[in-house]
């Protein structure tokens, strides 16, 4: 899968939780976090459908360095290599 | 012990027959043929022809022969076929019965009870389905009832022979055939009317033939979240204000089901006591559904126009609370 | 092969009772002949046959009662030919309401929905194809009907339409009417207008939108809130490392579908507490409290348009980890799609919020009427910990509850809290 | 009282006497399609049968001129239909369809006809006579030659409208012919139990109004006396009083189990009935053979299945006319 795909993936599964997200506004460099209001259920909601989209698991050790939409879409990079 | 309100109108005649000998039966058909609306079927053979009379057609004549048994110390048991006959005795009725006591400053009282069958839903046409209640509820000087129930056509005949002055039973024509249960305490009074059904969203108010209609639009309201609490007036004079007052102080909503026609009915007098005397407990506008100001139509589909129904009553409702 | 129905014997009649049969099966019979007698409210009546025939099978027995129309019994007819034409069988009547004049042709759905509406379909204009009456019209004519009272009450000038109730509560409130915005139908100021108007400075939102009104529930409901419940607040920290730890060590293995959240580790923490600690858990009403026989948690849920609704996950305390954490996810996601049950509204025995993902330290709620307590969890951050003498690092949440005064004191609200510490930091007991 | 003419034997031409039996048959083959009707509940409401008292309208009704007004009962059909009324609208009518003659609204008690000035039935027993008394008024003041016929039961000789109306006639010398259907039971009751004074002529001698009694199953009895009393009232002799003697076949109406007379008198009445005793004068006086019979029977039958089928087709009235007619159109409601 090319990079192009998995942002499209990852921002489409984004917006399942968050509709209200426009792409363009998401910077990959600040925590995803403070840009769009998720809370616990919605992260945990967030991973279930990457993971589900993306074939890949998420332990939760690896949680802290999904701070950035650039982190997630290099981890996940990494992890459907 | 279950039973029809035409069979409770026949045992309350029966027992009182048998309580007293002044009380007589007087009405066309009442004897031999068993009554009209079959409410007398028996009588004549347990009480004899003196006490069971049967009349020639002349309402007018017999109505006024009641007033006359009753001032001479009998209690006739008068009944008028239906409502529709009674106006060729009205004169009798206003003039005589209701007036006597106080015209002759209070020398006299008429003992009398009159019954008679009222209202439509029987494809009789016009000269055969009027709802009078409203002209006799009018008229100082007598009580009118109006039984919806079995144990009130059980209930109110024993309290009207025992008032001294004249009282006028209207039994809807629709109600003769309602089966149901009648507890033992079915003694009853008759000045009080009652909350058939508690509520709080609007208040209900009714009578006689409309009470099924009214309690089916209630059950109906309920389904959509409005609790309506429904009033069977029971007495049509003296009105039972004090109740009313209560119930619109709860709700602060009211809807008035009359089947007579909205001009000059009943349902306007209970609109105005109300406006008159819980006007600041109001929260909309009174409302009523009453029968369509028409002679009643014969066809099924045209009376049944004409009549309050159950939807009407639910649309008014929700018209009511903007709902 | 012709039916015989029980005929209609008067006005008043709508059932019978067979009391004898005049004729048995094979005899032959002529048009007018008497061939059974049936009971009505009134006598027995001889019933009549109106067409020549021969008996062939008698279906209703004497002492049976049934409807006028019912089939009594069936009867072959002597040499069809001979009958008028159509007087065999019957076709059944078409009803009434189908036959309206070809000027006046209505569906019946609208008909329906006309009757629903309480509208007379007499004066509606058809839009349908042949000039029938269609849903849509009635739909219009129903909203025209409603909205005349409107206009006539708008051209009545000036002057306000205040209904007499309302006109005196704002007289007791000492409300300015002028100042109260109107809801009711017709644009009439109602009695809950001008209540509404005197609770302190939450103006009603005008909009007749789903999230004004929300919006003006929690307006109503904190309102009175502040002004019956007597509120006392209690703030105490917890040590989270041993219940952070032992989650983790759940969650590794589990696939993401199965893992547990914090959140569903305090629920069941506040609903085990609340065992020991009934005042906290029931609701006051007409002067009394009335402590509740299980533990419904309302879990505060934000909905991403804003407003928060905190609906009852039930029975927490008696309920494994696991399946909490799927009811509280599929409650959060029937919560944003506005597909709660009207039950899990009303049900909530307590409430739980917890802000504290929002990066906020510590929460004090206001109770949702009729409840009478609100635990708050703050956020679970790292901070210096000073423990026997020996300083460290240690994830820790400020846990606070908001009680009413008038069911419980201050002392028992500090031992609940003290109880509720205690649960987070064993964690295998909330299993 | 007036002793009524001879009847035997019958004084007319085949083809007047066969009009006459046709009428007849016509009325009892309509009824008793109503009776069918009824407990197929078709027609609802009351039903009052005319079966055995059909020579009453027939004869009297041909005793009378077009422009003559009719006012009748709540048994009514048979006068409506001999008076011109045509079957289909009386049949609809009874269907409760806007085709029929009272636009449905009035059902079997109250079909009413201007073009034939059938002033129609009335469920008020007496209701009918004191508007007689004011059709004949008008007549009278306008000076226009026409007689008003009235037609009630013994019943209705209770009822205070009867005794005030033959008053007012008798008193006005007005052009009214009162014409008592007797059928000796006056809905439940017997007469003798509803009347001090059984003897109906003597009643309305006491208003000085001449009386006539006619043997009412025999429509030549019938006819011959209606055109005496017609004649005498259309020459302003004033009010006249016929008593036709009869008997209804069947109950007073759908809904009554006749306890009041046994089934004895009632087969007895059933063999002067006005039908059979009516067509064997004429076979026997060559006026009328089977096959006539037979074919004005099956004309009469086919009549009504026609006007059955009318009826079942026609439309019923718009529940937006509902309150159409309450008021005249156009004046201010």
């Amino acid at each position: 899968m090319n990079e192009q795909e998995l942002r499209a993936t990852v921002i489409a599964t984004l917006k399942t939780i968050a509709p209200e997200v426009e792409e363009g506004d998401l910077r990959p460099d600040k925590p995803l976090r403070n840009q769009v209001d998720l809370d616990s259920m919605d992260w945990l909601n967030f991973l279930i459908g990457l993971h589900e989209k993306l074939k890949v698991d998420i332990p939760e050790t690896d949680y802290a360095k999904l701070v950035t939409l650039g982190d997630v879409l290099a981890y996940l990079q990494s992890k459907t290599k | 012990m279950k039973m029809s309100y035409r069979e409770a109108i026949r045992q309350a005649m029966h027992e009182a027959l048998a309580a007293d000998p002044r009380v007589f039966l007087m009405g066309e058909d009442v004897g031999k043929y068993g009554g009209a609306y079959a409410c007398s079927k028996g009588l004549l053979e347990v009480f004899g022809p003196e006490r069971i009379r049967d009349t020639p057609l002349s309402e007018l004549g017999f109505v006024g022969a009641g007033i006359g048994a009753a001032l001479g110390g009998l209690r006739p048991i008068v009944e008028v076929m239906t409502v529709n006959f009674s106006l060729l005795a009205l004169d009798q009725i206003v003039n005589t019965a209701a007036a006597l006591r106080h015209m002759s400053g209070g020398q006299f009282s008429v003992p009398l009870v009159i019954r008679m069958a009222t209202g439509a839903g029987r494809q009789l046409a016009a000269q055969h389905s009027h709802s009078l209640e409203n002209w006799y509820a009018h008229i100082p000087g007598i009580k009118v009832l109006a039984p919806a129930t079995i144990a009130d056509a059980r209930g109110m005949l024993a309290p009207a022979l025992a008032d001294p002055d004249p009282v006028v039973i209207f039994e809807h024509a629709q109600l003769y055939n309602l089966e149901g249960e009648l507890s033992e305490d079915f003694r009853c009074d008759i000045t009080s009317a009652a909350v058939r059904r508690e509520g709080t969203a609007v208040t209900l108010i009714t009578y006689g033939g409309s009470l099924p209609k009214t309690l089916a639009a209630a059950e109906e309201l309920a389904g959509a979240g409005i609790d309506a609490e429904v009033i069977d007036l029971r007495v049509l004079r003296p009105l039972d204000t004090t109740t009313l007052f209560a119930s619109v102080k709860k709700t602060h909503r009211a809807v008035v089901v009359d089947e007579g026609w909205k001009s000059g009915s009943l349902a306007a007098e209970v609109m105005a006591r109300i406006a008159e005397e819980a006007f600041f407990e109001l929260d909309a506008p009174l409302k009523r559904v009453c029968g369509a100001e028409v002679p009643i139509p014969y066809a099924k589909h045209m009376e049944a126009a004409a009549l309050p129904q159950a939807p009407k009553i639910v649309a008014a409702v929700r018209e009511l609370l903007g709902k | 092969m012709i039916e015989f129905k029980l005929p209609s014997l008067g006005a008043d009649m709508d059932q019978g009772t067979l009391l004898e049969w005049k004729v048995s099966p094979g005899d032959t019979v002529r048009k007018g002949q008497v061939v059974a007698v049936v009971d009505t409210s009134k006598a027995a009546v001889d019933v009549e046959i109106w067409v020549d025939g021969v008996v062939r099978e008698l279906l209703v027995h004497p002492g049976e009662t049934v409807p006028t129309g019912a089939v009594l019994a069936t009867f072959d007819g002597v040499g069809e030919t001979l009958l008028a034409p159509g007087a065999t069988v019957r076709p059944a009547p078409p009803p009434p309401v189908a036959r309206i004049s070809a000027a006046h042709r209505i569906s019946p759905a609208a008909r329906k929905h006309a009757e629903e509406l309480g509208v007379d379909i007499g004066h509606i204009a058809g839009s349908g194809p042949d000039g029938g009456v269609t849903v849509e019209d009635v739909e219009r004519a129903a909203l025209a009907a409603r909205a005349a009272p409107a206009a006539t009450a708008a051209e009545a000038g000036p002057r306000r339409p205040v209904t007499p109730a309302a006109r005196k509560r704002a007289r007791e409130l000492g409300i300015d009417i002028e100042t109260v915005t109107a809801s009711g139908p017709g644009g009439a100021m109602l009695l809950e207008d001008v209540e509404r108007a005197a609770a302190p400075a939450t103006p009603a939102a005008p909009a007749k939108d789903r999230q004004s009104e929300m919006r003006r529930a929690i307006a109503a409901a904190m309102s009175r809130s502040k002004r019956e419940i007597p509120h006392y607040y209690l703030a105490e920290t917890v040590p989270m490392k041993s219940a952070l730890d032992w989650l983790t060590t759940i969650n590794t293995g589990r696939p993401v579908t199965e893992r547990l959240l914090m959140a569903v580790v305090q629920l069941k923490a506040v609903a085990l507490a609340l065992k020991k600690f009934p005042e906290m858990n029931g609701f006051y009403r007409d002067n009394t409290f009335q402590p509740a026989a299980a533990a419904h948690l309302g879990v505060a849920i934000s909905l991403r348009q804003g407003g928060l609704i905190a609906p009852a996950l039930h029975d927490v305390g008696e309920k494994p980890l696991e399946q909490l954490m799927r009811e509280l996810a599929d409650l959060v996601k029937r919560a944003r799609a506005g597909s709660l049950r009207s039950s899990e509204l009303s049900d909530p025995t307590i409430t739980v919020t917890n802000l504290g993902e929002q990066g906020v330290a510590a929460v004090y709620g206001v109770i949702y009427p009729p409840q009478v307590a609100l635990v708050g969890f703050g956020r679970i951050a790292e901070q210096p910990w000073a423990e026997k003498g020996a300083l460290s690092v240690m994830p820790a949440m400020t846990a606070s509850l908001a009680a009413d005064h008038r069911v419980s004191d201050g002392h028992r609200g500090a031992l609940f809290l003290a109880e509720l510490r205690e649960l987070l930091q064993q964690p295998e007991i909330l299993k | 009282m007036i002793a009524p003419p001879p009847s035997a034997p019958v004084p007319w031409e085949q083809d007047f006497a066969q009009k006459l039996l046709f009428d007849m048959l016509r009325i009892r083959r309509m009824e008793e399609k109503c009776a069918e009707l009824y407990g197929e509940q078709k027609i609802r409401g009351f039903l009052h049968l005319y079966i055995g008292e059909e020579a009453c309208a027939v004869g009297a009704l041909h005793a009378l001129e077009p422009d003559d007004s009719v006012v009748a009962t709540y048994r009514e059909h048979g006068h409506a239909l001999v008076r011109g009324v045509s079957m289909n609208s009386i049949m609809a009518e009874m269907f409760g369809k806007v085709a029929g003659c009272s636009r449905g609204r009035g059902g079997s008690m109250h079909l009413f006809d201007a073009a034939t000035r059938f002033y129609g039935g009335n469920a008020i027993v007496g209701g009918g006579l004191p508007l007689a008394v004011g059709l004949a008024l008008a007549d009278r003041m306008l000076s226009r030659p026409h007689v008003t016929v009235c037609f009630f039961g013994e019943g209705a000789m209770a009822e205070g409208a009867f005794h005030e109306s033959m008053n007012l006639a008798a008193l006005w010398q007005l052009p009214v012919l009162f014409c008592c259907e007797n059928n000796l039971y006056a809905m439940g009751t017997a007469l003798a139990r509803s009347e001090a004074q059984t003897d109906l002529c003597a009643k309305a001698a006491s208003y000085c109004v001449p009386a006539m009694k006619a043997d009412g199953m025999d429509v030549v009895a019938v006819h011959k006396a209606t055109r005496l009393a017609a004649q005498h009232v259309r020459d302003g002799l004033g009010p006249f009083f016929l008593e036709l003697q009869t008997f209804r076949f069947r109950a007073h109406s759908m809904f009554d189990p006749e306890l009041y007379r046994d089934k004895a008198e009632v087969e007895a009445w059933k063999q002067r009935g006005p039908l059979h005793t009516f067509s064997a004068r004429l076979k026997a006086e060559g006026k009328l053979t089977e096959e006539a019979f037979l074919a004005l029977d099956a004309r009469a039958n086919a009549e009504v299945q026609a006007a059955v089928a009318f009826a079942e087709a026609a439309e019923w009235e718009p529940e937006a006319d509902l309150l159409k007619d309450v008021h005249t159109a156009g004046a201010a409601s």
